[in-house]
């Protein structure tokens, strides 16, 4: 019963809120929204202690039929396990809060129902995509959240601008899809079914019997699953929507493009992991693209100036890490890490969101500055966040981050290009963390007169959850300490997460080197050249940024004056998708249509039209009239009729 | 020895001159003949075979046809007379207000 | 009871024709509003109870009604449903109301003729879904066109006489193919057998030879392409569309397009199945191509109603590919694409019809429907936001819509037969999202750019009470599916595994036990 | 050598009664014609009606229940010949009626003319009676000298007078033709009874004689059914003609020449089929295309339905070409299902037409009709059903007809002339169309003369006859016609030689 | 011999004579060559032993119908024609041309059969024995051929009554002369 709440409050709240409050003032907006979140919270976190007091074992919630054609069948099952049972906490628990702080956030909008009805539809759709037992029910999830993505990317739909970057985020997401439904085509012509428990069965117990085609088509099925997660979690090259559906509301980037919706890429990868693991060329692609993608992400990130586009670039190297941790077989550190970066992007995104508020939705960090004597909660909360994000030792990114790099590392020799691309991503993020940070608190105040005027610090319904996420931040990563730091508790996380992991019989043997004991020096110094360039890297944002833009600081752009201009363009990528993508194929649709729809295929059917008036035209007025004519028309017929008989 | 051969041939040199007629003179009275001459070389096939076949049927076929010949030259010269009336002539290119 | 449940799909049949002479001879168009709508009512009502008491256990014919016609050419009058034409028929009965409901407001002196012509025209399609006797279907089939011909000719557009011209030539010259198919199937039967029939209950199970086969197919295959309409043969789709009054836009596309499916599934495949293993790959080629194609010529039209035209093609298209989804080497069809093929169809018929609602409602306040005199209108009119984005999300076949299931249904069936067709097709789902994407986009957001938009009246309570039993419906469609499923499942699978020799038993037309069983629970 | 005069039975009179009804009244209506006391519109109406009315009593209630000839072979009936009489008197009788009610009337019912028009009819029953050569010439001579007469001067104009003198010489010309090729037929067969040819046939196959009789037998009797190529009369003597009289050229000619053709095809020469079905299927072709072809760009109504109706004599002949095949004796069933069919919707449509015209426009054109579903809706909803029926689209006769030939034409293979009739169909429509988008999808157009018509029961009885009877047939009483034709179609099988079983209908 | 001199004296003359009807541009001429032909034909058919046909041949059609012509042309007023009366244009001399192609095949074609055989009861013996041409002629018109011969008399009467008519002078109806 609780299990439902959780479901359907936040459905509730969604049709409350979207069909029957839309006279509503904002208050009631908000409380709805937020209460139908908050109580979906406490029913999941009851649920949560009562199933891990059960002892944490997997266990399939039967719903109601859904399609079933054919030997298809697809039922609303729902699936509670450690994963999920964490993703419910993290949904619920992030979104509470992000739900609280955007009553604050929205304040100078008119009416705002509109909004909590989205991200409570959101929040239910998210819940169907972690909550879901097959591939079906998942992609519920998968493509609702993508809908909730795409209207509140385009909340504010008079700016043209939002709506193009509503679309694209579904449209590139869309792409991904496509690779997530031929997974689940192949899924179900490889194994007849598509739930996930029946599958984990399959190959667990029937394992050893696999044949070479089903192996084969493992390989496909992840494949075309990673496109997938590619496009929801934003990997090359299906990254480009992230970017642009900042032009949301920031507390929809927060929830949906920082914490949740852009992981369930990752959260998918693991929930299917045993098939993964049977897939290693997959898994090698998978991890190239996600460290590819982090340090790509990085580079971007480094240039730029609008305060969320830099969250927006982290974002996409951070999630690159997870998928390089995914792509490791690493799923533990992929997936705590996701925890971690949940909450310390939320709380970014949040700080950032406090900062643009109080700016009046500036986000030119040039015009910012010295903001640490107005928003002294803010700044605090923010710091906390870039601590925790650059991998400050002790901080929670630290933990996580630096245990993917490790990963990395002890993967093999082959690997060790994918480590050195992480760390120099870490390097690059310290370097725009902290350019970030001070830009925005420190050095001299860049803003106008007015704006100055009105900065201070927001309200307690918006800093309060700051305060709230930036505890999780710090604290978060001593759930899963290596064991090579002096602490009491190692590994909580990587036992926790143990049940959901499973490599299949047939694979071991390759997988067995993440499990292999490690000299600690070898992961000290691995730890060390991560933090010496971390600090490296920090340093140099401060010297160059402390103060202001400091005049090394242009000079240093304007000498490698190329590699700047490529970097803030986002190395023309966006440009390139369009010339060379949907150009062409808005030009060949538009031949389509005129020249093969119109010309041709049309052509045809109204030329045999045109060509039987003007036969009847000409030969009607040429044939007749004159008396012998008809006559000699006559004759002829009898002789061709004579030909006929004759031949 | 002159065969049925023989009168065929002559009915079709006969039908040839009057359809030849028919198409290519301008004049209505003249077309009007032809036709007649046409007539007059199916009747020469008829009586021809009458005698072939030891049939009378064929003449009295002959007996019919005169008799229609009269009536559809009585209508025929009417119609010409109608036309000349209205026309001033008889020829037949003056017959063009019906086509298309 | 008893008289209903023998007679009831003729009445089903006929009562709109009544109700279509009952509409010309009313007195005034008040009272012909009224008779229609009563008429279409009832319709409704006989179509319930036609689904109501609709066996799902059975693949039989149901309610079947069976009378000599012309014994002479052993010409008979068989009427009947089964699972390939049940929600067909309820669709048509259903929609039938929500359009008259339309064009309630309209009058003029003409409109007591739109009405009548409207109710034969419904008359014709249900005929032609129930017959089961080839001449008979092939009446149903060709007189439905008349009245769509008068209903775009004198009501619609400025080009409407071109486009309806075009529309009842080109489909007319696609069925004098498939009458000459029939008449040659129905003479080869007769030397096969020595039994004149037209009758389908007789002609199933017993094609004619191989080589005759593929001529016959292609010309019954032809003749349903035109309709669909398959990729080369769609052109007289858009125009027509565009043309016609918002009215026979909604019955074009909602149903009278899905007689071209239908009667793939229901004649072509069935009655020419060696046919059917040769043609399978040209057919789905041409489907895939249709969905691409189709999309991406959606995509450039400038005219909202030519958009959803084309987007008829491409969905279409999938409805295509799902009924030719060959699988084992051609031993059987693939359920999984079947259902979804005639799900599909239902769904289509909701959210094409929905789509074209709408364009209607902006045309009738605006006089326009180019995509460029609009824009912002979600400010103004929140309410149609709201409608034209849930007709948006079920067209393009988002999960929690019916458009969803029946094109995964689709997709999957067609992916296991094929997985290059199927692959290719997929991507149809994102080409799809394009176009309608772009045409909320353009309709819906942005700034409002023209002044005339700035005063435009939300839906009215009229509006509302058409649109919202489609909207609910596309969500109950992709949520519920089961609720339709049930009932059509065994007819589906009798197709798909047996389509080889393909039997149908016409089962007694008496209430049957399970309907029993389910009559006394109700009460 | 004795002499057997025939003797004339009581039964032959009841069975003649038509022919000598007409007679007599066609002699009463000439006298009226030079008599002022009874020479009133009314009482030449009352004669021709009670003429009609009296043939057709004969033709019901007076032929023999099996086909018997009297007069030692000069008169044959039974029932191919008593429908072909009852619909030419049918027709007859509408086309009467038609004129009496519309703006022709008082040029129409004169003595003389009306004597002219039963004269025409009287050919015509007889020339679908008649088992020899001579009668048959002697009937259609009677029809056709009538015809050209009628044809230019009811109503003497410029234009109906051309189009006599075309049709007379054409006429003449194919008159000819036709006795040419009896006259080769005769001298190779011997015989003038076509009875007695069928007996004689089988022994010459493939010979010269006989094809070219055939050949131009066929061409005579192709101008007067109207086949391309020697269809380019039609056009021309239709437009010109009176309304009525061109109805009694599309339909009640069309009668009388079929009739006669099955029995020469089915027959006479149903031996000799590998001769005139190459010849006839080259006829059909050419007239479906060209008929449908040539319709397409015509501004005239009348000159319209000239080449549509070229094009339904192809439609026709393809049912004639099965009776040359052997499967069944369907194709007669079908020809005359689609003959009456044909002659209901002509009727209709002429009728129409008729109903529209006055003395200054009594030549349509499409243009002239735009607007009439406003002014006239019924008369626009009756014309829009004899289109959609001429071009063959259900639930009309027209597409039963259709259907029927093509059935008949499949049962015998003839693919080749289904294809082209089915090109031809959709062609069609698209002219029949024209005169719906006009009357219904137009405004009304300013024109030189409006048509004003007046109101009358009477067409509007026989319209709406039309079109029930049309709807009727296309839908629920198909059987019950096709049932009486069959028999017919049994009676011309009876008389062809077999060559294989017939088959029954399930 | 004699006999086929005969025919092929007269069948020349004839072939001439329907040259010229065709060809003369002169009407009068025209018609006087057709009573020529007629009265070869007539010639014809009575070596043929149809005598009776011969009969009618002179009086109906020579004596009646090309007198009718006759009356018409000099009612009319018709003098000789303009010399283009024969002046053929390019397709139309096409036409002739294959007429003539045509004709020629039909006429080898009648020409290279063989007669059947198939025979009937009116042997010229027989008709001897009977009575002669006429008598049989006319014992078969009252038999075999009634129906036609009565018919007939209406044909003729309808013939009458068409030709009154067409040529019944309109009143409104401009004179051209």
């Amino acid at each position: 019963m609780l299990f439902w709440l959780i479901l359907f409050l936040p459905l509730f709240g969604a049709v409350l809120n979207g069909l029957v409050l839309r006279r509503a003032s904002k208050t009631v907006s908000h409380v709805v929204g937020s209460a139908a979140l908050v109580g979906a919270f406490i029913c999941a976190l009851l649920t949560y202690l009562d199933f891990m007091r059960s002892g944490g074992h997997a266990q399939v919630i039967p719903g109601m039929e859904w399609i079933e054609a054919g030997s298809f069948k697809a039922p609303f099952n729902y699936i509670l396990d450690r994963l999920s049972g964490m993703m419910l906490l993290i949904i619920t628990g992030i979104g509470s809060l992000i739900h609280i702080y955007a009553g604050g956030y929205m304040h100078e909008e008119k009416n705002t129902y509109r909004f909590f009805a989205y991200l409570n539809l959101f929040v239910f759709m998210m819940l169907q995509l972690v909550m879901g037992d097959n591939l079906l029910v998942m992609f519920i999830g998968w493509e609702g959240v993508g809908l909730c993505s795409y209207l509140l990317i385009g909340y504010w739909y008079e700016s043209d601008d939002n709506a193009a970057a509503g679309m694209k985020a579904f449209l590139v997401n869309r792409i991904g899809d496509i690779g997530f439904l031929l997974g689940i085509f192949l899924t179900f012509q490889t194994f007849h079914t598509v739930s996930f428990s029946q599958l984990k069965e399959l190959i667990l117990t029937a394992g050893a019997s696999l044949n070479g085609e089903q192996i084969h088509a493992i390989g496909w099925i992840t494949l075309a699953l990673f496109v997938g997660a590619c496009g929801k979690s934003a990997q090359l090259p299906l990254y480009v929507w992230l970017p642009d559906a900042m032009a949301g509301p920031t507390p929809v980037s927060a929830l949906i493009h920082a914490a949740t919706m852009v992981t369930a890429g990752v959260y998918m990868m693991t929930r299917v992991n045993f098939l993964f693991y049977l897939a290693p060329t997959t898994q090698m692609i998978v991890a190239s693209v996600g460290a590819a993608t982090a340090l790509f992400a990085a580079t971007i990130a480094l240039v730029q100036y609008d305060i969320k586009k830099v969250l927006a670039y982290s974002t996409v190297s951070q999630l690159g890490y997870m998928v390089l941790g995914c792509g490791l077989g690493a799923y533990t550190a992929g997936v705590f890490h996701l925890f971690t970066h949940a909450c310390f992007k939320a709380l970014l995104f949040l700080g950032a969101g406090s900062v643009i508020t109080a700016m009046h939705h500036k986000q030119d960090m040039r015009e910012m500055g010295g903001l640490r004597k107005y928003m002294p909660v803010t700044h605090l909360v923010m710091l906390i966040g870039v601590l925790a994000i650059i991998g400050f030792p002790g901080f929670s990114g630290f933990f996580s981050k630096d245990e993917i790099l490790w990963k990395a590392w002890t993967a093999g020799d082959r690997f060790h290009i994918l480590w050195g691309m992480g760390t120099i991503a870490a390097v690059c993020t310290a370097f725009y963390m902290v350019r970030l940070l001070m830009l925005t608190f420190y050095g001299p105040n860049r803003s106008d007169h007015h704006t100055r005027e009105h900065l201070h610090e927001t309200s307690v319904v918006m800093w309060g959850p700051l305060v709230v996420l930036a505890l999780l931040s710090f604290g978060g990563g001593y759930l899963n300490v290596p064991h090579v730091i002096p602490f009491p508790e190692h590994g909580l996380f990587e036992e926790y997460l143990a049940p959901v992991l499973a490599i299949p019989a047939q694979a071991a043997e390759h997988w067995e080197h993440l499990h292999a004991e490690h000299e600690a020096g070898e992961e000290w110094a691995v730890m060390a050249v991560s933090v010496l360039g971390m600090l490296l890297a920090s340093f140099s944002a401060i010297l160059l940024y402390g103060r202001g833009f400091s005049p090394l600081s242009t000079a240093l752009a304007t000498r490698f004056q190329g590699i700047h201009r490529t970097l803030s363009n986002k190395y023309y990528v966006d440009e390139f998708y369009a010339s060379a993508v949907v150009l062409p194929l808005k030009d060949m649709s538009y031949f389509l249509w005129k020249i093969v729809d119109v010309a041709i295929i049309d052509g045809i059917v109204n030329g045999v039209s045109q060509a039987c008036m003007l036969v009847s035209g000409l030969t009607s007025f040429r044939m007749s009239g004159s008396l012998h004519r008809h006559g000699m028309v006559m004759l002829v017929g009898i002789l061709c009729m004579l030909t006929v008989l004759l031949f | 020895m002159i065969s049925i051969n023989h009168y065929l041939a002559l009915a079709t040199v006969m039908f040839l001159c009057g359809t030849l007629g028919v198409l290519f003179r301008r004049n209505l009275l003249l077309v009007l003949m032809s036709v007649e001459l046409m007539l007059n070389a199916v009747n020469l096939v008829f009586v021809a075979g009458s005698r072939l076949v030891n049939n009378l049927d064929g003449q009295v076929m002959v007996f019919f046809i005169i008799t229609v010949a009269a009536c559809e030259a009585g209508v025929g010269l009417a119609m010409v007379i109608a036309l000349y009336r209205r026309y001033g002539t008889v020829e037949t290119s003056f017959l063009r207000m019906l086509r298309g | 009871m008893d008289f209903l449940n023998h007679h009831v799909l003729s009445l089903l049949t006929f009562v709109p024709l009544l109700t279509a002479f009952a509409v010309l001879l009313s007195p005034s168009l008040g009272l012909a509003r009224w008779v229609s709508m009563l008429g279409s009512l009832l319709t409704f009502l006989l179509s319930i109870h036609v689904w109501y008491y609709f066996d799902g256990q059975t693949s039989g014919l149901q309610f079947t009604e069976i009378h000599n016609w012309i014994p002479t050419f052993g010409i008979k009058y068989i009427m009947g449903v089964d699972g390939l034409n049940l929600l067909l028929v309820v669709l048509t009965a259903f929609l039938t109301p929500l359009i008259l409901l339309s064009v309630w407001h309209l009058d003029g002196s003409k409109q007591k003729a739109f009405l009548a012509l409207f109710m034969s025209l419904e008359c014709g399609m249900l005929g032609s879904l129930v017959a089961f006797d080839l001449v008979f279907f092939y009446i149903f089939w060709e007189a439905m066109l008349i009245p769509m011909y008068f209903l775009i000719g004198i009501w619609g557009g400025k080009n409407r006489i071109y486009a309806t011209s075009k529309f009842i030539i080109y489909t007319f010259a696609g069925s004098l193919l498939m009458l000459a198919a029939m008449i040659v199937l129905y003479i080869l039967h007769f030397e096969q057998t020595g039994i004149y029939t037209t009758s389908l209950l007789d002609l199933y199970g017993a094609p004619p030879a191989y080589p005759t086969q593929m001529w016959l197919f292609a010309a019954f295959a032809i003749a349903f392409a035109i309709k669909v309409p398959v990729f080369p043969f769609h052109t007289w789709l858009p125009d027509a569309h565009t043309e016609a009054p918002t009215a026979g836009s909604v019955i074009l596309a909602g149903v009278m397009l899905k007689l071209g499916t239908y009667g793939l599934v229901r004649f072509a495949i069935p009655l020419f199945p060696e046919a059917v293993v040769s043609y399978a790959p040209l057919i789905v080629g041409l489907g895939v191509i249709g969905i691409v194609y189709g999309a991406l010529n959606a995509w450039m039209q400038t005219d909202a109603k030519r958009m959803v035209a084309y987007s008829s093609v491409s969905h279409l298209g999938f409805v295509v590919i799902g009924s030719f989804a060959l699988i084992g080497g051609g031993a059987a069809l693939s359920p999984e694409a079947l259902t979804g093929a005639i799900y599909q169809q239902i769904n289509h018929g909701i959210s094409t019809g929905a789509l074209f609602f709408l364009v209607g409602v902006i045309y009738e306040r605006r006089h326009t429907r180019l995509l460029a005199d609009f824009g912002g209108l979600a400010k103004v009119m929140p309410w149609f936001g709201v409608m034209l984005i849930v007709a948006t999300l079920s067209s393009v076949g988002l999960p929690g819509t019916g458009g969803f299931v029946g094109e995964f249904l689709i997709l999957l069936g067609t992916f296991m037969a094929s997985p290059l067709a199927g692959s290719v097709a997929s991507l149809g789902v994102l080409l799809g999202a394009i176009y309608m994407l772009t045409l909320c986009r353009k309709i819906l957001f942005g700034p409002i750019t023209h002044e005339e938009n700035k005063n435009l009246s939300d839906l009215t309570p009229r509006e509302f009470a058409y649109l919202t039993p489609l909207a609910i419906l596309a969500i109950v469609m992709g949520v519920f599916p089961n609720l339709f499923l049930d009932k059509i499942r065994p007819s589906i699978e009798n197709l798909a595994n047996n389509y080889k020799s393909y039997k149908i038993v016409a089962e007694a037309p008496a209430l049957n036990e399970a309907g029993d069983k389910r009559a006394e629970a109700s009460r | 050598m004795n002499v057997t005069i025939p003797t004339l039975t009581s039964e032959f009179y009841g069975a003649s009664l038509p022919v000598y009804s007409l007679c007599v009244g066609s002699v009463v209506a000439m006298l009226q014609g030079v008599s002022k006391r009874f020479g009133s519109d009314k009482a030449v109406l009352a004669v021709l009606l009670l003429s009609l009315f009296a043939a057709l009593g004969g033709v019901f209630f007076g032929a023999p229940s099996v086909e018997t000839s009297y007069l030692n072979g000069g008169y044959l009936v039974g029932d191919l010949g008593r429908v072909g009489q009852g619909l030419i008197l049918g027709i007859a009788l509408v086309v009467t009626l038609m004129f009496s009610a519309t703006f022709l009337r008082r040029k129409f019912l004169r003595g003389e003319v009306a004597s002219l028009f039963l004269m025409i009819v009287t050919g015509m029953a007889v020339m679908v009676a008649s088992d020899d050569i001579i009668t048959l010439f002697i009937g259609l001579e009677l029809s056709s000298i009538g015809l050209y007469a009628l044809v230019g001067y009811i109503n003497p104009s410029r234009r109906s007078q051309e189009g006599a003198i075309k049709y007379f010489v054409l006429g003449a010309f194919a008159t000819s033709l036709l006795l040419f090729g009896f006259a080769l037929l005769y001298v190779a067969t011997g015989t003038l009874r076509l009875s007695d040819m069928a007996q004689i046939l089988p022994k010459l196959l493939d010979h010269n004689w006989v094809r070219l009789g055939v050949l131009f037998a066929l061409s005579g009797l192709g101008f007067k059914l109207g086949l391309a190529p020697f269809h380019l009369w039609a056009p021309d003597t239709y437009e010109a003609a009176p309304t009525g009289i061109t109805a009694l050229m599309a339909t009640a000619v069309k009668v009388m020449v079929l009739v006669v053709v099955v029995r020469f095809f089915a027959g006479s020469l149903g031996a000799v089929y590998d001769v005139w079905l190459p010849a006839t299927m080259f006829l059909a072709m050419v007239s479906m295309i060209v008929g449908n072809v040539m319709a397409l760009v015509q501004a005239s109504v009348k000159r319209m339905l000239a080449y549509s109706s070229v094009a339904h004599s192809g439609y026709m002949a393809i049912a004639l070409c099965a009776l040359g095949g052997t499967s069944n004796d369907f194709p007669v069933a079908a020809l005359l299902y689609y003959l009456i069919g044909y002659s209901i919707i002509s009727l209709g449509a002429f009728s129409v037409l008729m109903w529209l015209e006055n003395d200054q426009n009594d030549n349509l054109l499409i243009d002239d009709l735009a607007g009439l579903a406003k002014k006239h809706p019924w008369a626009a909803f009756a014309m829009a059903v004899f289109m959609f029926s001429f071009a063959g689209m259900p639930p009309t006769v027209g597409f039963m007809g259709k259907f029927f030939v093509f059935n008949a034409a499949l049962s015998n293979q003839l693919y080749s002339l289904v294809i082209i009739g089915l090109v031809g169909s959709a062609i069609s429509l698209f002219y029949y169309l024209r005169i719906i988008v006009r009357m219904y999808m137009s405004e009304p157009v300013r024109v030189a003369v409006p048509l004003v018509p007046n109101r009358s029961w009477l067409v509007c009885g026989i319209v709406g006859t039309a079109v029930v009877a049309n709807l009727a047939l296309g839908t629920l009483l198909p059987e019950q016609l096709l049932k009486s034709l069959v028999s017919t179609s049994q009676e011309v099988a009876a008389k062809k030689v077999k060559l294989a079983p017939v088959a029954k209908a399930h | 011999m004699s006999q086929e001199l005969m025919f092929y004296a007269t069948a020349f003359l004839i072939t001439v004579c329907s040259v010229m009807v065709v060809t003369n541009r002169n009407p009068v001429v025209s018609a006087i060559y057709l009573v020529g032909d007629l009265f070869l034909l007539a010639a014809v058919f009575a070596s043929l032993d149809a005598h009776f046909v011969a009969a009618i041949q002179v009086l109906v059609y020579a004596g009646a119908i090309v007198v009718l012509f006759m009356f018409v042309i000099m009612l009319l007023n018709l003098g000789p024609e303009g010399k283009a009366h024969l002046r053929i244009p390019a397709p139309e001399l096409a036409v002739l041309v294959l007429t003539i192609i045509g004709f020629t095949t039909i006429g080898t074609l009648l020409l290279t059969g063989q007669a059947p055989g198939v025979g009937g009861e009116w042997s010229p013996e027989a008709i001897q024995a009977n009575g002669g041409n006429t008598f049989t002629i006319a014992m078969v018109l009252f038999t075999k051929f009634t129906w036609p011969f009565e018919i007939s008399s209406i044909l003729i009467l309808l013939a009458v009554i068409a030709a009154i008519v067409i040529a019944k002078k309109d009143k409104k109806q401009v004179v051209h002369d």
